[in-house]
């Protein structure tokens, strides 16, 4: 497998008041493979959200680099971007704040069409309706507005929006976290259609480690902007070697109540540090059960450990 | 079995401009003292608004409209509201799915925590104040004496959810009602949440009805199920009937739609198709009709009426009528 | 407690009437035939039809339907010019020739209140166009900007918000001198920081939904972006902010008027008319009573018409 | 919260130095100067009342000495009182209309907060709409329609008061009470909205789930909350008063500072002008000041932003 998309010590610093910043993403390398689904997991505040924005261009990256197909598109003006606009895409989490209320359906999924310029202007209507038959909703439905739509529906209509540009990848950025038990299983098959359909590259970021393992090849943990484990999904399921890791896997809750009884958690006490402030060393020190007082010191690199197992920790 | 609390055929509505939204419909429900008993159901199933029924919080548009609810002895449906009020807080804690607005902003998380105690157990300030430390500490907040006269901006989600929690328990309620207590947490947060909730309840013996939508916190938590879909309730059994022996379609898609985590080989799931009902101009069938794999013209013309399996598991469907000739009673499935 | 009941349907009355056909399958089709039972209505549509809804609001829109035609067309079809003065019929009451009677040169009040119209809504015009360029645009920049210029610009405004309009004005008309035209002027220099705000809130709000990231992602350009997405989602705050700027307008002129910084005789505003009255309040008390009322009435209009716009466009409302 | 004081002093000292310098330019921009109106001057006494006003300096000389002497709190003299100073008119004025404003505030937070709450809580009731019929009345009047109607109910149809004449508080009763009418009007309206927003809030939810009283939970949940945007108003509220106070003053024949500025306005008396402007700018900007100080006391969370 060819790596479509590398990220190479990518670092994202936000400016918090006048001397201070947030290390929201402080060192990050990965990288995906032609066809390849990623998955992202980590707790609010780790950054991955900020990682899938910053491969996107939505912010300017305070340092690193981010190849797509060759190309360093870290320091890329927003024209210079804009043929990789056409060729990377983003699904966006909120299905009720990801579509513009006063456009109607088919407006919207034919905008990438036109600011593209792609198809002549008078087959880009029947391409939006064919794009809406594409995702699983009814062609009829480009003339009304997202507000006539379930929470399921406006996510489709995001993913043909997509879809619109043809792209070779795409930024799943929770894509299902805001929907209900049922209808995220609609989409994950949507989402896995598309991509055979289409050869689809995807990232997809999430905090439901079941799902993420359903949908992705490989898994990267992210803790506090660094990047503390990549593995295949199996792999990092059935054998996590970081610590936090091995605690994010055990606190989910698992459907299957003979299971759930058996079950030991492994605690995580305490709450993420502050990333104004992030403690020194291994940034998971402050809550990892196995520290040793030369983790509050050495910044752990990410090692192989076999198997296309890659893990930040001194001590595991 | 000693009973704490019995709903029979509650109807709730609330009166929008658009007209009538009958969020809940003909739900019965029993708990028994010193259980856990889980409500599963998504966004619109009428799980919430069952509980606030009880506690009548909803709102100036809500109202029961029909059934009855037996708390303790006390008939609720009936009773005025200044019973109804010396209830909350008190015999009966809630605490809410989102801890980030949950808390007044502009008061003490101290003064907050000790008015339940001042109002229902007439405590002076300074013993309400010492029970408020002891709560904090029971709930994990640390150093007590000192972040109780704090603010809630000033912690952070977890924290404020466990101050919730020591808020609704307080005056050691019989029972605790868990409105989605971890759906806005991260996941080693909600791992917390639900460890200090099985704690207390093995301390203090308070039943806990859980609300979720989240398959495995139920699993984890609740004795007893009971699930809902459009503002009905369409199947309840302890928690090993609803897992194992789902009776009702919609129990089954819903556990065929979250992936097994720990299958190796890639499956594909299998999603219930369509969308929720528009409890706006309900269906006058079963709710689920529209996107159950097994509708039959019953299923949209008329509601189902309860069956029992087995002891204690019971499913609202037409399948298990025995008229049906594919229901248990009526011998084989097709 | 389980209470045992077995298979019943929705009751054991109608048991024996539910016919075995029933209990066929249905198609899929059949079952999800009633998928959208609601007409499709835009946003706009949506507000329109509840602004329609309420009275008041209508109320206030045809008073100024009716205020607009009659400040238009209503000095034409009257037999009188607004600076004709004729003494034998100084102060006269109001009657059928003079409608609302005549002031202390004999001039008809009737025609100069509609005059008044004239200036006031002239006023009113100016204020939001004022609104609508400086103030949109300049919010509208600010906000999508952000960092620095965004901070210096919206200091400006500020520094011009903390101290009241009325002493901006005041000091302006001293120095430009009075007028029709310094009004203009005055208020389009100190007119339009509160649109600003309002809309640099708005797009801040925006900016950052994930619809116009969508865009940015699609790689849409400022102008796409500023036409397509934030405007319009924009124009309900803008539209009410609007309605209420233009009663506050006429005020301002109003005001001006009456302490002798604004229109000046023998043209007739509101205020000028007000102001005359005044000194003969105590015998001609009518004098006063008709320019207060069109004053009144105006800008009670522009207010109804407000709250109901606000009210028809609250996002929060609609489902 | 030292921060947040400090920042809020630094920006507001900025914003009275853009007002002044702005005065300063402005009022040195009328065409011909302050003294080339109607009454011709002798050259010869122009010349001299120039020099008296450092007139004939450069204009940033004219600026610098100007700062000087309002950092002395030095207004300057009055072009038309002849041997009277800016600060002896305000000084005599303006204990007048501080009595009228803080009266009218005091009516208006005293009947609009009450109004607001009461037609939030029985919103859609009789006691909502007739509040807001009231209100929105009270918003479209202009005061001084108010001020000359009720001059002439009270003094000239009943004969209660006498206009023109001051006699301390009685006389500031009528004024106050008009000054009052749109900040009524506009609070209770602010605090009717802003009520019914909070009483949506979850924290009402939970103080309902506590079982407090409804009284608790409005007076002190909901209340602390709703009244955040009214003290923000407190700023414009008094602006307002004081733009009112130009003309009702007038109309009630009260010496107050808005008489007299509307009085130096027909008379085109530029130093008292922009004497009183400096001092309005100052007194605002303080007020806005304290305002906020307030501000960040009622809202805990503006202490860890600041």
């Amino acid at each position: 497998m060819s790596a479509l998309l590398e990220v190479r010590n990518l670092a994202m610093h936000f400016r918090v008041g006048r001397h201070q910043a947030a290390r929201a993403v402080d060192g990050v390398s990965f990288s995906i493979g032609r066809g390849e689904t990623l998955g992202l997991v980590g707790e609010s505040g780790c950054g991955k959200t900020t990682v899938g924005r910053s491969i996107i261009r939505l912010y300017d990256p305070t340092a690193g680099e981010i190849v797509f197909d060759g190309t360093d598109l870290a320091h890329l003006s927003q024209r210079e971007m804009l043929p990789f606009r056409r060729r990377m895409q983003m699904i966006f989490q909120d299905p009720y704040a990801s579509l513009n209320p006063r456009m109607t359906v088919g407006d919207i999924v034919m905008e990438p069409m036109t600011i593209h310029s792609l198809h002549a202007p008078r087959e880009r209507r029947e391409r939006a309706r064919e794009l809406l038959r594409t995702v699983g909703l009814n062609s009829e439905h480009a003339n009304r507005y997202p507000h006539e739509f379930s929470g399921g529906q406006r996510q489709r209509i995001g993913i043909a929006r997509s879809l619109a540009a043809s792209p070779e990848f795409i930024v799943c950025d929770e894509p299902i976290s805001a929907l209900d038990v049922s209808i995220q299983a609609q989409i994950v098959n949507t989402l896995e259609d598309l991509q055979k359909e289409f050869s689809l590259t995807y990232l997809f970021i999430a905090h439901d480690l079941s799902m993420v393992k359903h949908i992705s090849d490989r898994i990267a943990v992210m803790y506090l902007g660094t990047m503390v484990e990549i593995a295949g999904s199996n792999e990092l399921y059935t054998r996590p070697l970081h610590p936090y890791t091995e605690a994010l896997l055990s606190a989910i809750p698992v459907p299957d109540p003979d299971r759930a009884d058996e079950r030991r958690r492994i605690p995580l006490e305490g709450e993420i540090p502050n990333p104004i402030n992030p403690p020194p060393g291994c940034k998971f020190h402050t809550r990892c059960r196995y520290a040793e007082s030369r983790c509050r010191e050495v910044v752990p690199e990410l090692t192989d450990r076999g198997n296309g197992h890659y893990c930040a920790c001194l001590v595991k | 079995m000693d009973t704490l609390l019995e709903i029979t055929n509650l109807y709730t509505s609330f009166f929008t401009p658009a007209g009538e939204v009958r969020a809940v419909r003909d739900v019965s429900l029993s708990l028994r003292r010193g259980e856990v008993l889980g409500i599963v159901g998504e966004s619109g199933s009428g799980k919430s608004v069952t509980m606030l029924s009880i506690l009548r919080l909803l709102g100036t548009s809500g109202r029961v409209v029909g059934g009855n609810i037996r708390f303790d002895g006390m008939e609720l449906a009936e009773a005025d509201d200044e019973t109804v009020a010396h209830l909350r807080g008190n015999r009966i804690g809630m605490i809410f799915q989102d801890p980030m607005t949950s808390l007044n902003p502009v008061l003490s998380v101290g003064y907050q925590l000790m008015e339940p105690l001042i109002r229902h157990r007439g405590m002076t300030k300074t013993q309400a104040r010492e029970r408020a430390i002891e709560m904090l500490r029971h709930v994990g907040i640390c150093p007590a004496e000192k972040r109780i006269d704090q603010y809630p901006h000033q912690f952070s989600g977890g924290q404020r959810q466990r101050i919730m929690i020591a808020m609704a328990m307080t005056c050691d309620p019989a029972l605790l009602i868990a409105d989605e207590p971890t759906t806005a947490l991260d996941v080693t947060i909600q791992a917390q949440i639900l460890e200090l909730m099985k704690a207390l309840q093995a301390r203090t013996g308070t039943s806990i009805i859980l609300i979720t939508h989240d398959l495995g916190v139920i699993a984890g938590m609740a004795d007893r199920v009971v699930v809902m879909y459009g503002g009905r309730i369409v199947e309840r059994g302890t928690r090993k009937d609803i897992f194992y022996a789902p009776g009702h379609p919609y129990t089954k898609g819903l556990l065929h739609s979250v992936p097994n985590p720990d299958t190796l080989v890639r499956e594909r799931l299998v999603p219930i198709e369509g969308q929720p009902p528009d409890l706006l101009n309900p269906p006058p069938g079963c709710p689920f009709a529209a996107r159950c794999p097994e509708t039959m013209r019953v299923c949209m013309e008329l509601p189902p009426g309860p069956t029992s399996l087995s002891e204690g598991h019971v499913a609202t469907c037409w399948l298990h009528d025995r008229r049906c000739a594919r229901s248990v009673a009526g011998g084989a499935c097709a | 407690m389980e209470t045992m009941r077995s298979g019943n349907g929705a009751s054991e009355a109608s048991l024996s009437t539910i016919d075995p056909a029933l209990f066929e399958r249905v198609s899929d089709d059949e079952k999800r035939k009633d998928e959208f039972l609601r007409e499709s209505v835009s946003y706009w549509q949506d507000a329109w039809r509840r602004l329609k809804a309420d009275p008041l609001a209508m109320g206030g829109l045809a008073v100024i339907v009716i205020v607009v035609l009659f400040a238009a067309f209503g000095p034409m079809l009257s037999a009188y010019e607004y600076d004709a003065q004729d003494f034998l019929v100084a102060n006269e009451a109001p009657s059928g020739t003079h409608l609302f009677g005549t002031d202390m040169f004999g001039r008809d009040l009737f025609v100069r209140v509609l005059y008044g119209a004239r200036i006031s809504l002239a006023v009113g015009l100016v204020a939001s166009l004022i609104n609508l360029t400086i103030g949109v645009v300049y919010g509208g920049i600010s906000g999508y900007l952000g960092g620095r210029a965004d901070n210096v610009m919206m200091r400006i405004v500020d520094a011009i918000h903390s101290i009241p309009l009325m002493i901006y004005v005041i000091l302006l008309m001293v120095v430009i001198g009075p007028g029709l035209k310094s009004i203009f002027l005055t208020l389009g220099i100190s007119y339009w920081a509160s649109m600003a705000r309002i809309v640099r809130a708005e797009t801040i709000r925006i900016k950052n939904e994930e619809f116009v990231l969508a865009a940015r992602v699609l790689g849409a350009s400022l102008r796409r972006i500023l036409l397509r997405h934030l405007i319009p989602n924009a124009m309900g705050p803008i539209l009410v902010t609007l309605t209420f700027s233009i009663p506050q307008a006429i005020f301002v002129e109003a005001f001006l008027s009456f302490i002798g910084l604004g229109v000046s005789a023998p043209m007739a505003s509101w205020g000028v008319l007000t102001s005359d009255a005044i000194n003969t309040l105590a015998i001609y008390p009518y004098q006063l009573f008709f320019p207060a009322a069109a004053i009144s009435v105006t800008i009670l209009a522009f207010n109804f018409l407000g709250d109901g716009l606000r009210d028809a466009l609250d996002p929060r409302l609609r489902k | 919260m030292s921060r947040y004081i400090f920042q809020r002093i630094w920006t507001s000292a900025v914003t009275l130095f853009v007002v002044i310098t702005l005065t300063f330019f402005l009022m040195r921009a009328i065409p011909g100067g302050p003294f080339t109106d109607e009454k011709a001057i002798p050259p010869q006494i122009l010349t001299k009342v120039l020099e008296r006003y450092h007139m004939n300096d450069p204009i940033h000389v004219q600026y610098f000495h100007y700062l000087q002497s309002l950092a002395r709190f030095d207004l300057g003299p009055s072009f038309r009182y002849e041997g009277m100073s800016v600060n002896d008119l305000i000084r005599n004025s303006f204990p007048i209309s501080l009595l009228i404003g803080s009266l009218a505030i005091l009516i208006a937070l005293g009947v609009g907060v009450p109004a607001g709450i009461v037609s939030a809580l029985r919103r859609g009731g009789w006691q909502d709409k007739s509040a807001m019929v009231v209100a929105t009345l009270g918003i479209t009047i202009p005061n001084y329609v108010i001020a000359t109607l009720m001059v002439y109910i009270f003094a000239y149809r009943l004969g209660i008061v006498t206009v023109g004449f001051w006699e301390g508080i009685s006389t500031a009763i009528l004024p106050a009470i008009t000054l009052a009418g749109y900040p009524t009007a506009f609070i209770s309206r602010l605090t009717r909205s802003s009520m019914l927003e909070v009483i949506q809030q979850d924290y009402i939810r939970t103080a309902r789930s506590k079982g407090l009283r409804e009284r608790t939970v409005v007076y002190i949940h909901a209340l602390r909350n709703a009244v955040i945007p009214v003290v923000t108003y407190l700023g414009p509220l008094a602006a307002g008063i004081l733009t009112g106070s130009f003309v009702v003053e007038q109309i009630y024949g009260v010496p107050g500072l808005g008489t007299f500025f509307v009085t130096s306005i027909q008379n085109r008396d530029y130093t008292t002008i922009m004497g009183v402007t400096v001092f309005y700018s100052a007194l605002l900007v303080s007020l806005n000041l304290v305002v906020d100080i307030c501000y960040g006391f009622i809202d805990p969370r503006i202490k860890l932003g600041g």
